[in-house]
């Protein structure tokens, strides 16, 4: 990690000083990495032509998919863009200097004390070998003694929320949940006392509710005086917050403005995209991906006429959890699922909802009641066996689904073999799954490791509809993926039902994606199911406390 | 080889463990002490086993190997007359079971027998100054071997460049060749052709440097990879980005972050090494005419002396059990998610 | 340095030049080409050297190298490259003979070990543990105490004492595939476990023998060569080059290349079959974390 | 005999007192440190230095007085008695008498202490008597030629019976009471043994040059088994001598400025060959005599034992009285006739490895089992199973294997070959255990009456003639009629030093040719 060449642009001329308020002048910015080319030997610009300009006390937010190089612009202002980056810049102004000769001991110097940085990764930024306060510790004046350094650590917890900071601060990372985690590194974000803060994703790993409190806390820091940059790859997340957004596709800034009117009003096509590609209230019933083929069917019959196809009869599940105490995972689960239905699951991590996919599929033995499938008792593995490919899984990670030395062509073999034994019909049967999912054809000799994630999850889905699977359970199918992708995958699994009419349970933590494709919601709280109902009613009128709280934290654009 | 590597957990876990970081303090610091307690028991009880298991299996070697038990524990040197020593000693009329507990209460009461060839106690061979002997050479080259590890791995971590090639093979040299030829290039070099260390005159502190190089050489090198692997890995986290943030220097972060955490896979090598060392003593006190256990070993091997080969293995084999109990349980307190486990 | 997303395909048109996917690193390859011409030395030393290995002229002893005996001559006035070649398949054969045994062993207990319940999972571990709890060596002379020297004697004796470090590997990574989720995917469309087990546990949980077994080599040609420095090595005239580094020693002072060129060529074998097992192993690696 | 070459021991000026003379020897005695149990020959001989026996023996193998200062024999070599000397005391300060001797006696032939002592060398003392304070009465239960020497050696020193009774008895060591010159101080096992001057020491042997206490204040034994590094530590003067100087080593010292390089042939019995005459391809006197003459020898062992080692011809060692001169060349080095004989023999195939078959197709694979290898032995084995292969196309297949196994092959007789040094200082001893019916090391595994018959006749003769003659029939036949036997090599044992140090032939023991590092008569330059 050398720090990175900063050089200007030849014909560069620089602008009029702009006011004290103004923390961050960028014009041109440009970062390539020697590792990266283009296939004609020129250099790739992760980041390309970037302005970027930081107030005191706005909050502007950088959005784009993954890869657009959000975190790659960001990480320019500290000097830390990457090994073997190469910045190029017009201008470049950070607090007033031109940092364009800047070494690494001047970057240094800026680091923690003027920029405070929240990394990505949320849950593995912080040491997992150091107590939280030796954590804190690194960003504060080091010469402080030992307990007007405790005194300040506990400060800065109590600043940023968490409870009991005065015992929390001796305790190490993996004793925090993931909420407090992040709260913990904002704390040592800001330990420093920094004029910006920059948050680079500060809330993907976390549940909704937890989400809605980082995202005020991040809003006070504004409130405070200081300059923000707040990255999402989410719309909706900045919606509410940001004073000014950037959105940014392959390097560029594609669009920028005051948040309401990029939204509201978005110019440019991509941005349109991005915002279509939200799955909420308002999109049920409609394509999100833009370029996906439009709508088979709708649906017509009355879903609650037919005859459920999965019953799950007061099923618990307990595990012995540390010290020997029972531990509920999921209680009293009841609920049925109808050919062609999707039956929403949501809650938040930990709530139980993998523990009821994992008993629906016959994974897991049930400790209490019973699982019917198709009038067969599910809980059994003989009666199982005997009715192999009836219920089918599609997991959250794809790529740890599949056996790593599997050809897609392998692993889709895997399921049409249950009823395909002919190996000429098997293979074209296996095209035509491909083609259903829209894989392009070439894929079918690859390793799912060589694919990209969106891609993974259509193997999944395919090697799942292999068996003509009469239920199908998804757990957390999309919440890896990019909302773009999301998007498609979403557009997909919604084709499903009209094509295959298989009963659907479908597992999110994010209530956007439930709402926005499912017919029934369930919603589990500490594994009960606490409110069930029509997907838009529950959604709209929920009766439940949890519910209600969880609906209420919701991000909306 | 670590005995019963520890399990590391899962990330996901510690989010699931907020339901019971709601308790009290108190409560959470006697569940700590419960938990390392339970955990230092369980180490200390699987090491138990362990030598139990070593010792019967010594016991069994005597008992099964084909032929006559006394016979094979005489040595070379076979009258009868040292055959119903022998028989009287062992027992070897009695019951097998007896023998076995007779066996054990002696093993207990820190009796390791009697070696018919040299004519003394066991433990005589082996507790003596030749204990001493070897426990100073092993030490040094332990302590020697860490130091060289971790100074080359902490200054050679991420840099790259012909300097670090020839590094990587100047250790690839050491952890391939074989020992006693290291030891007498060294000794041809240092002591005989530039005469700055001695083998055999001098202080016992010029004695032991190069034994002691020739024991940590090859340790270093390949602690000094493992080490640096894991100081590089540990770079890559996000968690050192983060520290970088906070505007310390690469310097201050492979000290304060990325060398504790490559400690990590290098402990697990404890055990490994403990078991090279012991060995690379059998050789590199012949190769320099130290007096140690691993002299007494190939000597005890060349004299069939059974009972003091027996003994040997099992006092290895408590020295390594030891080292790596001890490891494990200094594993709560390099790694501190353990207790999360 | 970054924490991109490494599932990331790089943008269309965009190529990473520093990814080495289908190069192999200059180091890989020079060992390669070093263990090629060893194996010709061990499947047909004629080849590679013209004179008689064993062939013994006292008149010439420890010359020092020349034009006809390039490494020059042993005590018994052997010509001594003659004899690094065809050693070549005595040392090559301990190394992999112990190798394949201890692999064998290993492997089987583990894979038993890790695919058991918990009694016989235990008590298979702790079995490795015990055996483990001796070191290599030591123990390998403990067996050798019981067996005798000799060439079976020593093959036999480090392949036992290795055995448990494969053990112990093959048991973790059955226990880990077995719990992994493609393993558990497979249970809804496989009529049986044992099914499952040939089909996905084994080839998964095996993956990593060859390159243990790769690394493994190195070790028990080294552990031989410390036999026989000892005393207990392979029976003359078998050129083995432990035993003609071990028997070179003594002349060390005035013939220093009757030893030198033996122990060139463990140290060399030894660092080539290390360099291509961790290169195998990087790869492996870096498909698995991909 | 023994040749003594370079620099003559002592011819620079007067011997002086004082210093510290450091030497290291190849191994330690692990056997332990008890003159009596420590074996007759090996690393325990250091121990010389702390103790003295009754006799002492010249290379010509005549006896000298020393801690007895005469002795008388029965006419039928049964009774020995001794006049001890009255001015001794041992380092523990007891006084020697007759009952020390006595007491040192009745526990060697106890079977409790020493087993295997009792039963080899000392197997035909019956009893020891104090005849009056300074006279002790030693009676056998049959006439052994070799008594005196047993009694010179190390095995016959006499222990301080007060420290004999000690709990370190039977391991040895510092506390274990000699009468010798230097006093064991200091023991490092496995490593290192200081011994220091014994200021009162006035009965040296009748062998010594000087009288009175050690030239040395102090001797330091170290061990350094690996002969390279004992070289180094010489030549690097990290030590004033060593011993066992590797072949190859020897012109780093012999000759060269500053050092000198002594050695000392053997007298015990030399290292043979013994072809086995009830088993395999060798039942055939002419596959014998083949193998006989199929190698060199006599330039095997000049090119690579060097000086460490004299060719032998004999069945009896070059310095014996026994010894004749006209075994040299008498046999040996034909390898016309060698191949000659085997092709007479029937062994006239040859397989893809060039070694002879029979006409059945089995090739000529002669086995040859000897124990842990020392390197001299090893170095003239290989070399001679080279020159076998090369020469006549017999494959010898060699085994070494240890002490315990290779008495179970010589059971079994699945051997053909054995090479061996047979201990004892008295050929009849020696020749009696290779060559009897009921030797305990009988390798060529003879049962003829005749030989027992030559072999009892030397036993019982008392004219010294009649003894040679006799011993001259064995060799008749077992090197050149039956060819039982090639003598390899006798063993020499060889020293280095710095030239400042002076007597060092002295390190080794008369007359048996064995180290011992006896440094009485040493003494260093100032
Ligand atoms: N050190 C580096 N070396 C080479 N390429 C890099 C490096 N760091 C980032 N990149 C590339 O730069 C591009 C932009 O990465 P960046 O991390 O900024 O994306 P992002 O918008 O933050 O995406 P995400 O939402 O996944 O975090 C990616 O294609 C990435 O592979
Ligand atoms: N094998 C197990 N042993 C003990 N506890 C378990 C086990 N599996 C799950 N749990 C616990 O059961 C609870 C429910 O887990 P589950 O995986 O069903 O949650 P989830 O709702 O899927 O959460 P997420 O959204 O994080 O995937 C959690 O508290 C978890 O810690
Ligand atoms: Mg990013
Ligand atoms: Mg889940």
């Amino acid at each position: 990690m050398t720090a990175p060449l900063l050089s200007r642009d030849g014909d560069a001329t620089r602008l009029p000083d702009q006011a004290a308020d103004t923390l961050v002048t960028i014009r041109g910015l440009k970062v390539s990495f020697d590792g990266v080319r283009r296939l004609d030997g020129t250099h790739h610009h992760v980041v390309d032509d970037v302005d970027l300009t930081v107030t005191r006390g706005k909050i502007l937010a950088v959005v784009g998919e993954s890869g657009s190089g959000k975190s790659v612009t960001a990480r320019t202002l500290v000097g830390l863009a990457g090994t073997g980056a190469r910045v190029t810049a017009r201008r470049f102004d950070m607090f007033g200097e031109d940092v364009t000769n800047y070494t690494e001991r001047d970057w240094r110097r800026l680091r923690g004390r003027r920029v405070g940085f929240v990394l990505q990764d949320a849950l593995t930024s912080l040491d997992p070998l150091k107590t939280i306060e030796q954590e804190i510790a690194e960003g504060l004046d080091p010469t402080l003694s030992k307990t007007g350094r405790a005194e300040r650590v506990t400060e800065l917890l109590a600043a940023v929320g968490i409870p009991e900071p005065q015992e929390r601060r001796r305790q190490y990372p993996h004793q925090l949940s993931g909420g407090q985690r992040q709260r913990a590194l904002i704390a040592s974000a800001i330990a420093g006392d920094p004029g910006l803060l920059i948050a680079d994703e500060p809330t993907t790993a976390l549940d909704v509710t937890i989400q809605a409190q980082i995202l005020e806390l991040i809003a006070g820091m504004a409130r405070q005086g200081r300059g923000v940059i707040l990255i999402s790859h989410d719309l909706s997340v900045v919606a509410n917050l940001a004073d000014e957004v950037l959105v940014m596709h392959e390097g560029r800034i594609v669009e920028s403005g005051p948040v309401r009117q990029v939204i509201d009003t978005p110019s440019h096509d991509y941005t349109r995209q991005l915002i279509a590609a939200v799955p909420g209230a308002h999109s049920r019933g409609r394509r999100l991906a833009l370029e996906s083929a439009p709508r088979v069917t709708t649906r017509t019959a009355p879903l609650s006429d037919r005859p459920a196809v999965v019953e799950v009869n007061g099923v618990g599940k307990w595990y012995r959890a540390r010290g020997g105490r029972e531990f509920r995972a999921a209680e009293q689960v009841s609920f049925v699922v109808r050919p062609g239905e999707i039956v929403g699951l949501v809650g938040e991590s930990g709530s139980g909802k993998s523990t009821v996919a994992k008993i629906v599929t016959g994974l897991l033995r049930p400790d209490a009641g019973e699982v019917v499938v198709a009038g067969t008792e599910w809980s059994s593995s003989r009666t199982r066996r005997a009715h192999l490919g009836l219920v089918q899984l599609i997991a959250q990670d794809s790529l740890g689904s599949f056996d790593p030395r599997y050809t897609v062509r392998e692993i889709i073999a895997e399921t049409v073999r249950l009823r395909i034994r002919d190996r000429r019909q098997r293979n074209r049967r296996i095209a035509e799954l491909l083609d259903l999912v829209r894989l392009p054809a070439d894929t079918i000799d690859r390793l799912p490791r060589h694919l990209s994630g969106g891609q993974r999850q259509r193997v999944s889905i395919a090697r799942a509809l292999g068996c003509e699977p009469r239920v199908l359970v998804c757990d957390e199918p999309v919440s890896a993926l990019d909302v773009s992708v999301q998007a498609q995958i979403l557009d997909l699994v919604d084709d499903l039902r009209a094509h295959t009419d298989a009963a659907l349970l479908f597992i999110s933590h994010d209530i956007g994606v439930i709402h926005h494709l499912a017919d029934t919601v369930l919603v589990m709280h500490r594994g009960r199911i606490v409110e069930r109902g029509a997907a838009h009613e529950v959604f709209t009128n929920p009766t439940d406390d949890y519910t209600r709280s969880l609906i209420s934290a919701v991000p909306v654009l | 080889m670590s005995i019963a590597p520890p399990q590391r957990p899962a990330e996901v876990d510690a989010e699931h463990a907020e339901s019971i970081l709601q308790v009290s303090a108190a409560a959470r610091v006697s569940a700590h002490r419960r938990f390392v307690a339970r955990y230092v028991t369980e180490k200390v009880l699987s090491a138990v086993f362990v030598l139990w298991a070593a010792a019967s299996l010594s016991f069994l070697a005597v008992h099964l190997a084909p032929g006559d038990p006394a016979l094979m524990l005489m040595g070379e040197v076979k009258t009868p007359e040292l055959r119903a020593t022998i028989e009287a000693d062992w027992g070897l009329d009695e019951p097998l079971i007896t023998q076995y507990l007779d066996y054990f209460g002696r093993l207990l009461s820190g009796d390791l027998g009697y070696s018919y060839v040299q004519r003394v106690p066991v433990n005589e061979i082996l507790f003596g100054p030749r204990l001493l002997n070897s426990a100073k050479l092993t030490v040094f080259a332990a302590l020697l071997a860490v130091l060289l590890a971790v100074v080359v791995a902490v200054l050679s971590a991420s840099r790259r460049g012909p300097g670090s090639a020839l590094l990587n093979i100047v250790e690839l040299t050491f952890a391939s060749v074989p020992s006693f030829w290291l030891g007498l290039v060294l000794i041809s070099v240092f002591a005989f052709g530039l005469g700055w260390f001695p083998v055999t005159a001098g202080s016992e502190l010029q004695k032991l440097i190069l034994p002691g190089f020739t024991l940590a050489l090859p340790l270093a090198a390949v602690l000094a990879q493992v080490i640096r692997e894991g100081i590089e890995r540990s770079l890559e986290q996000p968690y050192s980005v983060t520290a970088l943030m906070r505007g310390i220097s690469h310097a201050q972060l492979k000290r304060r972050h990325a060398l504790r955490h490559s400690l990590i896979p290098a402990t697990t090598l404890a055990g490994w090494s403990v078991g090279g060392m012991l060995t690379g003593t059998v050789i590199v006190e012949q190769v320099f005419g130290r007096s140690g256990i691993g002299q007494a070993t190939v000597t005890a091997v060349r004299q069939q002396d059974i009972p003091v080969v027996l003994g040997i293995a099992l006092a290895a084999a408590t020295i390594y059990v030891l080292v790596n109990t001890v490891v494990d349980i200094l594993y709560v307190w390099i790694d501190p998610r353990l207790k999360a486990a | 340095m970054a924490s991109a997303n490494p599932t990331l395909a790089p943008a269309p048109g965009v190529i990473a030049t520093r990814k080495v996917s289908a190069r192999l690193p200059f180091g890989v390859v020079v060992s390669l080409l070093y263990l090629a011409v060893l194996t010709l030395a061990v499947v047909a030393p004629g080849l590679l050297a013209t004179q008689d290995p064993l062939f013994s002229d006292v008149t010439r002893a420890l010359l020092p190298p020349s034009l006809h005996n390039p490494l020059g001559t042993d005590h018994l006035g052997r010509d001594v490259l003659t004899r690094i070649i065809h050693g070549a398949r005595y040392s090559l054969f301990i190394g992999v003979a112990s190798t394949v045994l201890g692999v064998a062993v290993g492997v089987v207990l583990g894979l038993v070990a890790g695919a058991s319940h918990r009694l016989v999972n235990e008590g298979i571990s702790r079995f490795f543990d015990v055996i483990g709890a001796f070191p290599d060596l030591l123990f390998a002379l403990m067996l050798i105490t019981f067996t005798g020297p000799g060439t079976w004697n020593l093959i036999f004796a480090i392949g036992i004492a290795s055995a448990p470090r494969y053990g112990r590997i093959v048991r973790a990574e059955t226990l880990r595939v077995k719990e992994s989720e493609y393993v558990a995917q497979a249970r809804l469309t496989l009529t049986s476990g044992v099914r499952n087990a040939v089909k996905h546990i084994l080839p998964n949980a095996l993956g990593t023998v060859p390159i243990l077994a790769t690394l493994g080599v190195g070790t028990a040609i080294l552990g031989a060569a410390g036999l026989s420095f000892l005393g207990f090595g392979p029976e003359p005239p078998q050129p083995e080059w432990g035993s003609m580094l071990s028997e070179a020693r003594s002349d060390l002072r005035v013939a220093w290349w009757a030893g030198f060129f033996p122990g060139l060529f463990i140290t060399l074998t030894v660092i080539a079959v290390s360099v291509v097992g961790r290169h195998l192993q990087l790869r492996f690696e870096r498909r698995r974390e991909a | 005999a023994c040749g003594s070459e370079s620099t003559s021991a002592g011819s620079r000026g007067e011997p002086q007192s004082g210093g510290t003379l450091t030497i290291a020897l190849p191994n330690y005695p692990e056997e332990g440190l008890n003159p009596h149990l420590g074996g007759a020959i090996g690393p325990t001989q250091v121990l010389r230095n702390s103790f003295d026996s009754l006799v002492a023996a010249d290379y010509d193998e005549s006896f000298h007085p020393w801690l007895a200062e005469s002795w008388t024999i029965s006419e039928d070599g049964l009774v020995y008695e001794f006049k001890l000397r009255n001015d001794v005391t041992f380092h523990d300060g007891e006084k020697f008498d007759a009952a020390a001797v006595k007491a040192n006696f009745d526990l060697v032939i106890d079977g409790q202490y020493a087993p295997a002592v009792k039963n080899s060398t000392f197997r035909t003392l019956k009893s020891a008597e104090v005849v009056d304070d300074y006279t002790v009465r030693l009676t056998q239960s049959e006439p052994a030629a070799d008594f005196l020497h047993t009694l010179s050696s190390l095995q016959g020193a006499i222990v301080s019976p007060k420290s004999l009774k000690s709990g370190i008895r039977d391991s040895g060591g510092v506390g274990l009471a000699g009468t010798g010159p230097f006093i064991l101080t200091r023991v490092v096992p496995g490593q290192e043994l200081d011994f220091e001057k014994y200021k009162d020491y006035k009965w040296p042997p009748g062998t010594a040059h000087h009288q009175g206490a050690a030239y040395l204040d102090k001797l330091v034994v170290k061990y350094a088994p690996e002969p390279s590094v004992r070289a180094g530590l010489l030549s690097s003067g990290e030590v004033d001598a060593i011993a066992a100087v590797a072949p190859n080593d020897v012109p780093l010292f012999k000759d060269a400025e500053g050092f000198q390089y002594e050695y000392k042939g053997s007298n015990v019995a030399p290292t043979s060959l013994y072809f086995n005459t009830t088993s395999g391809p060798t039942k055939d006197v002419r596959v014998r005599k083949a193998l006989q003459n199929g190698a060199d020898v006599d330039a095997l062992v000049k090119a690579v034992l060097k000086d460490n080692a004299e060719r032998a011809w004999g069945i009896v060692q070059p310095q014996s009285k026994f010894y004749d001169k006209k075994v040299e060349s008498a046999y040996g080095n034909d390898v016309d006739l060698a191949n000659k004989l085997l092709d007479e023999a029937g062994w006239t195939g040859k397989n893809g490895e060039g070694i002879r078959t029979s006409t059945a197709g089995e090739p000529l694979v002669v086995r040859l089992i000897a124990t842990e290898p020392v390197p001299t032995l090893k170095t003239i084995l290989e070399g001679y199973q080279a020159q076998l292969r090369q020469n006549i196309g017999v494959n010898v297949d060699l085994q070494f294997r240890d002490e315990g196994t290779v008495d179970k092959v010589r059971e079994t007789n699945a051997y053909e070959l054995f090479p061996r040094s047979v201990g004892g200082v008295y050929p009849g001893v020696v020749l009696d255990k290779v060559y009897s019916s009921t030797g305990a090391i009988n390798g060529p595994k003879l049962t003829d009456p005749q030989v027992d018959g030559w072999l009892d006749a030397a036993r019982y003769a008392t004219d010294e003639k009649v003894v040679k003659e006799n011993f001259d029939k064995v060799a008749q036949y077992a090197l050149i009629d039956q060819v039982t036997t090639l003598p390899l090599y006798t063993d020499r044992s060889s020293v280095a030093a710095k030239s400042t140090v002076h007597d060092i032939t002295y390190f080794i023991d008369p007359p048996r040719g064995l180290l011992n590092g006896w440094a009485y008569n040493t003494w260093i330059e100032q």
